[in-house]
């Protein structure tokens, strides 16, 4: 039976001279100098990238270190005159730029978050490869290309037309933020939801569970880890936003926790802000108190806790994944 | 008890593909009717349709007939849903919960519906379940760790646990064995025997001594030609398609002189 | 478990809960198409004047801005456009394959704790945010990279690009370009990054066990595995380089108008971002408009660039 | 609020008469140049010191939009390096409760032309320009630093032949267009351009901002820019051919120009305080480039409570004190005698009831 | 000709965990070796190590000697990629590369030895290898088109075929028909038995039917208990391991009296 099979399965299968296929010692020693190449190449990209990234942390790091005290991070910047000091012996400080970057990045992340992962959901659950949802996809690439300039103009002149002309306060950033978040939110959730096996989905259906459940508890609960990542690099990419703040949330010297009224200023926009001031005057009577180059320094410093509050951000972030994290399939 | 389900002049699509054409089919409740045939004939098909997990893929219909206790379930006003929840389901590649312990996926049909139950009834049912499935002693003792780290085999037969455990009517099982060794493999196959008492069975298998040892009835599905339509081709209780087949093809596959 | 409530094919609960839920997605589908029309509608409505205002007014407008050199909407735009393109594309070139390079050393050749520990600085890097690489940029990297800049004139002058004398300081495309590299590339990183991590431990095995080098798994079963991922974070990134403000504002020296590849000299191109950063403080009511109309003008280009990018990925998926 | 740092103290002790009134309280918002900046700052730190219970916000958005906000009706006074325009004092009729708005000079700050030039600017040097020199140089004309147009007033320099870098502003500016009026007055023929608050040629480097033009200078040999005095640190700047001298720049020097300037007459409108800056004047010791930046204000409010504050900032801002503080601040010039009366008659135009 | 293995008292670990312990066997060159034995007892385990693909793992090593005609695959300077060469392996799960239509497929562990090769050659070896594992025919007007869209069944067979395709001195299979019906199973059987003259063997299967039809030699490995090591329990030439085993576990396991 063997044989029979054999001429069956071959029959007519062409004779094959297999030394043909054979690997020639040159070009084993091509595929190994290949290997090493490309792995060298790879290990250089790394050391490459990491000359600016090394240095852009280096250099906000030691600017940013010298002002960087208890009084920088309490105090805001009322009666912050000059290169003076103030009565409290310090510069002036952040405190109403980290408040106000908390209040409006929070604002954004809850208008964009929810919406986010329902789009996601909408696309890769309930839409399959429909009309619609090719479109919304579509717009969903493209929104995550709007200039955020453009999304500033958007919120700032919408706000002007419901709350009247000169409207300027948080949640008006918020908004402009959440219009760049939302793309970001939605493709990376997308991501997630697709990388969820179907088995899961099929196991829990078949088990009689409505499709709002098996979605809840086995689909975004197996992507959280990949949702919360997605989130955490979203609200990296606006809670550095400079240009849409500076129209829409404004820039104010005292802190304003009111997110709905009145100006706030958000770190990125005190950096640019102080950076802009680029040095203080200091009159010839002043005393060697007066610091010239305050501006900057509180540039830099502001730049370095901008630096931290995303780190911190990011390690919230990563222990909320740690703690939920799913064992993958090897 | 078990249910009986007939399915009339089935045919199943894929998009505009039909992969399975015309299947008339009754199944007895409380007994185990094995599927079989050659690859691609579309037994898994066929067997989705059973309890409506065909349509999850997109552009997937059925047109035809499947009475559940003569009741169709492809009718307008049958909530796919609790379909589902009356046909349990076990796939061929093991699928447990990867966020879930081995004692949640046992108790994840329950959970997810939202039904709540107390914990010594866990217990019981989780105990149950998986001493149904040959899985209790190799696990006992660490049901909080989760069922992903078990090995292939331990992971189908969490698989079955889970499927069982929700006492549906009537269960489904796509291979159920393939990836299991001999001694798994009999266990399942006693809890097979088991379960009809109270459920009814389909399972699809390529291991026809399975089929003659476990299965009360048999299903021959065959393919006439590669992107052709499968269909069933014979249909008879289990000792006359393996003694005694009244069908050329059937025969012909099960003495392995097919092709 | 011994509690039976069958009766077959009851409705399940939660039936409702199913449709809002699923109703609920939907309305957050649509919801993208409707912000999307309300930001293109309003920038459509703004720049309107433009259109249908009073061209004397408009051209005068657009005068203002170019100190007369230019007084028509588009001869004002198609530069600018040519700049911010020309900007991205360079930055995306120059990223792209470290990017690449960097994302499979992290998930292929570093050991695993290494890895966790780059993975995060890169994380950390995509969110630092523009105005301090605007910073950085303006104040360590332009006065640091001229001498680079100026040998790669002096040496490679003889190709367009690089046509020479390379301006000091360095506040030119190439040096912004390098900017913008550096501010894309932990998001093609961090993206390919997650992508090629998982590969299917299956497909990475099929090809070792083919006998294939290190290299040659990655290019049978990572890259192929990864492929419409790393298309649509080089895309995520060429919105960002070509939206970007700050960074632009605070190294480039513009010039007014004029399209030109000389990418180490000065106040030869603009980009439209940073163009209407610098300009909109003080711009009137019609300036507004003029810059609102050059906004929509990237809006639209950054939608044919997606819209490409996106068909390319189309192709590599099926 | 919290993380306020107490008022400073400093300023408010001596007896002021003009502060008299009952304590301003509230919330009040400006808007406008950059330039001007610095000084609000002090001004609020100032004003507060009296008024501890007003909470003032300045946004340093920029003239223009200052302008265009404070037209909407919401912000109480605008900052701006230009006065308004015509098309503006007829808008403002509709914000404004009666009458129409109307500006008064606040500030004024010379306008200092830098350089980077190794072995004269890092040596402490200044070089003298006179205003055709340093038109061409800005107009790319004269490109190198030794070039004789140069070479020729500056007999003590030995300049090198380093290649001459401009650098200017990018963004629309009021400091451009005050720097650029003087060539266009005093070297008409080198400077052929129409006046504009954006630069008009494409010579050099543009940068973002006082501050953009600054490190741009800092950052190369042989640069040459502009910017507010208060910014230029240790950087040389350039002597000015007024008359037959090269006068240096100072905040006193610059104020001896808008001394003897007039006001100018084309701006109409009621109790507006326009100065044309007179870039001939030959008094002694006056530097000629200068930027004049004004407060705009409304004489009457639709909220009384934002007249009465407009009343007392302008007081103050304008009285010897405020400009005291300005210059203690942001190093600019005072506002000179000659001007005080209209200013003061000006802001007793405010209706407060 | 094919190759002889010697396994000398080899200890197999995932991290600190020691999956088998202690394995000493001798596989004879141009026979068949068969791994049986329950599921986790490591079978998979040690068939990996035969190609170092184990290895692959982070943290997995191996203690011991495997010596492939006398040479330690283990040897310092040893290149695991040669060593994967000379031993081809098929996987317990279909691995088609996904974005490869089926020709590219076969072809693709040639391709990497080999950039140029001609379009006849290319087409010779596919048809080949293709019919070598059963598929020809089902695939031959199809060859273009990608090789995930194959059923289960028919994407092991593709597996197989690239596998055989680049003409391995060695071949090691995992439960290579676990997901085959018993047509393809039968063909795969045959091809095993045809490559034999050329190639070393050693497959796991779960099917002791299989394992007593193709094999000349079985190993049958077994677990102490949970969470022990697996070992070699017992090593035969066939005929003695199913008629007459001189093991005790050996001979229940295959009676199936087992556990
Ligand atoms: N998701 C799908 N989309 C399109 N066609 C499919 C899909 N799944 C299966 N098919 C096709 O339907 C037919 C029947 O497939 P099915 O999986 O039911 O066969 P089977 O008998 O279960 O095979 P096996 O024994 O290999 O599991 C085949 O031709 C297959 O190619
Ligand atoms: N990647 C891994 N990491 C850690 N432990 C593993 C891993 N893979 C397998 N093991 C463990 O090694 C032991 C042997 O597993 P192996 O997969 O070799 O068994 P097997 O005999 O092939 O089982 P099966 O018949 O189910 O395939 C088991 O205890 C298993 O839990
Ligand atoms: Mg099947
Ligand atoms: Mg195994
Ligand atoms: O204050 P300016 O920015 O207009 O110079």
């Amino acid at each position: 039976m063997a044989e029979a099979t054999k001429k069956k399965n071959l029959d007519g299968a062409p004779v094959i001279d297999f030394d043909k296929f054979r690997p020639s010692r040159s070009s084993e020693q091509r595929r190994n100098v290949m290997d090493k190449f490309m792995g060298g190449l790879i290990a250089l990209a790394f050391v490459i990238a990491c000359i600016p990234l090394v240095s852009v942390l280096w250099t906000t790091i030691v600017n940013g270190i010298k002002r960087l005290n208890l009084n920088f991070l309490t105090y805001n910047m009322t009666g912050v005159v000059g290169g003076n000091p103030t009565p409290s012996g310090g510069y002036g400080g952040v405190l109403h730029a980290i408040i106000g970057t908390l209040e409006i990045t929070g604002g954004a992340m809850l208008i964009s978050i929810p919406i986010g992962i329902m789009c996601a959901v909408y696309l890769v659950e309930y839409a399959h490869g429909g009309k619609l949802a090719m479109t919304v996809s579509l717009l969903v690439d493209v929104m995550s290309g709007i200039p955020s300039i453009v999304a500033g103009l958007f919120a700032f002149s919408m706000f002007t037309i419901v709350f009247g002309p000169g409207t300027i306060n948080g949640i008006e950033g918020s908004v402009a933020l959440s219009l760049l978040m939302l793309p970001t939110v939605v493709k990376s959730c997308e991501e997630m939801l697709k990388i969820v096996p179907n088995d899961l989905r099929e196991a829990s259906l078949a088990l009689g569970v409505t499709k709002q459940r098996t979605i809840t508890k086995i689909v975004l609960r197996t992507a959280l880890p990949g949702i919360v990542s997605g989130c955490i690099l979203a609200i990296a990419r606006v809670i550095g936003e400079t240009a849409p703040l500076l129209m829409t949330a404004g820039y104010i010297a005292s802190t304003n926790v009111n997110l709905f009224a009145g100006q706030m200023t958000t770190l990125p926009v005190y950096v640019y802000q102080e950076y802009s001031k680029l040095s203080a005057n200091c009159p010839a009577n002043a005393t060697a108190a007066c610091v010239p180059t305050i501006p900057m320094e509180r540039a830099w410093a502001a730049a370095l806790v901008l630096i931290v509050v995303v780190l911190v951000l990011n390690l919230i972030g990563r222990l909320v994944a740690k703690i939920f994290a799913v064992k993958t399939e090897r | 008890m078990g249910q009986r389900i007939d399915v009339n002049h089935e045919n199943i699509y894929y998009g505009d593909f039909l992969a399975v054409e015309d299947v008339n089919i009754n199944i007895e409740a409380n007994k185990v009717t094995a599927f079989i045939g050659p690859s691609g004939c579309g037994k898994s098909t066929v067997l989705r349709t059973l309890d409506r997990m065909h349509e999850l893929i997109p552009g997937a219909h059925v047109e035809g007939e499947v009475l559940l206790e003569g009741k169709n379930l492809y009718d307008k006003d049958v909530d796919p849903v609790s379909v589902r929840r009356d046909v349990g389901m076990v796939f061929q590649r093991p699928n447990p919960f990867p966020t879930m312990s081995i004692r949640e996926n046992v108790l994840a049909g329950v959970r997810l519906n939202n039904k709540h139950i107390s914990k010594s009834d866990a217990d019981d049912l989780v105990e149950w379940a998986l001493r149904g499935a040959n899985l209790w002693n190799e696990v006992k003792d660490r049901l909080d760790n989760p069922g992903i780290g078990l090995s292939g085999g331990q992971q189908q037969r969490l698989c079955i646990a889970r499927a069982v455990a929700v006492h549906p009517q009537v269960v489904l099982m796509d291979e159920p064995c393939s990836a299991l060794d001999p001694i798994s493999t009999l266990a399942v196959e006693d809890l097979i025997n088991e379960l009809k008492d109270d459920y009814t069975i389909v399972i699809v298998t390529h291991n026809m001594q399975q089929a003659a040892r476990i299965a009360d009835y048999t299903a021959f599905f065959n393919l006439k030609a590669v992107g052709q339509p499968g269909h069933l081709e014979y249909f008879a209780d289990t000792t006359t398609m393996f003694n005694n087949p009244q069908n050329e093809e059937a025969e012909r596959y099960i003495s392995g002189r097919f092709g | 478990m011994s509690s039976q409530d069958k009766t077959a094919l009851a409705p399940s609960g939660g039936k409702t809960a199913d449709k809002v839920f699923r109703g609920v997605a939907y309305a957050c589908g649509i919801l993208i198409l409707v912000v999307l029309a309300a930001v293109f509608l309003f920038l459509f409505f703004r720049a309107w004047p433009l259109i249908g205002g009073d061209q004397k007014a408009n051209s005068d407008t657009i005068s203002s801005f170019t100190g007369g050199k230019v007084n028509t909407f588009w001869g004002y735009v198609l530069p600018l456009l040519f700049g911010t393109v020309l900007i991205s594309v360079l930055a995306l070139i120059i990223a792209f394959f470290i990017s690449i390079g960097i994302a499979l050393f992290i998930s292929h050749y570093a050991p695993k704790k290494v890895a966790t520990g780059l993975s995060y600085v890169i994380d950390l890097l995509a969110a630092i945010p523009s105005v301090i690489y605007g910073l950085w940029g303006g104040l360590i990297l332009v006065p640091a990279i001229y001498p680079f800049w100026n040998w790669v004139a002096n040496h490679l002058g003889w190709f367009p690009l690089f046509a020479g004398p390379a301006a000091n300081p360095q506040r030119t495309v190439a040096t912004v370009a390098v900017v913008l590299a550096v501010m894309v590339l932990p998001i093609i990183t961090s993206m390919s990054r997650d992508i090629f991590l998982q590969t299917p431990t299956l497909q990475q095995e099929a090809a070792y066990g083919l006998g294939a080098t290190k290299w040659e798994m990655i290019k049978l079963a990572v890259i192929p595995f990864g492929r419409s991922g790393i298309v649509s974070a080089s895309m995520l990134a060429l919105g960002r380089a070509l939206g970007e403000t700050m960074a632009v504002l605070m190294i480039l020296s513009p010039s007014v108008t004029g399209y030109s590849i000389k990418i180490l000299q000065a106040s030869q191109s603009n980009a439209i971002a940073s163009n209407i950063a610098a300009q909109y403080p003080e711009a009137n009511d019609l300036g507004v408009s003029v810059l609102i109309g050059t906004g929509l003008i990237l809006f639209l280009i950054t939608f044919i660039v997606n819209f490409v990018a996106r068909k390319i990925t189309e192709k590599a998926g099926a | 609020a919290c993380g306020d740092n107490t008022a400073s103290t400093g300023n408010n002790s001596s007896s002021s008469d003009t502060t008299k009134s009952a304590p301003i309280s509230g919330d009040f918002q400006g808007a406008g140049a950059t330039s001007q900046q610095a000084a609000v700052e002090a001004w609020i730190a100032g004003f507060q010191g009296t008024n501890p219970d007003a909470k003032i916000a300045y946004n340093p958005t920029g003239s223009g939009a200052g302008v265009t906000t404070f037209l909407t009706g919401a912000t109480a006074w605008a900052g701006s390096d230009k006065a308004l325009s015509d098309d503006d004092i007829a808008k403002s009729k509709a914000v404004c409760a009666s009458g129409q708005a109307f500006d008064v000079p606040v500030y004024i700050s010379p306008i200092a032309i830098v350089f980077n030039l190794k072995g004269v600017s890092d040596a402490g040097k200044h070089i003298n320009l006179d205003a055709a020199t340093a038109a061409k140089i800005f107009d790319g004309k004269i490109t190198t630093w030794n070039d004789p147009a140069i070479q020729d007033q500056n007999k003590d320099l030995k300049l090198p032949s380093t290649p001459i870098t401009v650098v200017h502003r990018s963004d629309k500016s009021g400091t451009t267009q005050n720097f650029v009026s003087y060539f266009k007055d005093q070297a008409p023929d080198a400077w052929t351009y129409d006046l504009s608050e954006n630069w008009p040629n494409e010579v050099g480097q543009g940068a973002k901002g006082t501050s953009g033009v600054i490190s741009t200078v800092k950052q190369a040999d042989g640069t040459i820019g502009y910017a507010d005095f208060s910014q230029v640190g240790d950087l040389g700047t350039a002597a000015i051919k007024v008359g037959d001298t090269y006068n240096e720049i100072s905040a006193e020097a610059g104020s001896k120009v808008i001394e003897d300037s007039k006001l100018d007459d084309t701006a109409k409108g009621e109790n507006r305080v326009v100065v044309k800056i007179n870039h001939a004047t030959e008094a002694k010791g006056a530097y000629p480039i200068v930027l004049v930046s004004y407060d705009i204000v409304c004489p009457a409010y639709k909220d009384a409570k934002q007249g009465e504050f407009a009343k007392a900032w302008l007081t103050y801002v304008t009285s010897d004190e405020g400009q005291k503080a300005a210059q203690d601040a942001a190093g600019s010039a005072p506002l000179p005698s000659s001007l005080t009366s209209q200013i003061s008659k000006s802001i007793d135009a405010i209706k407060t009831k």
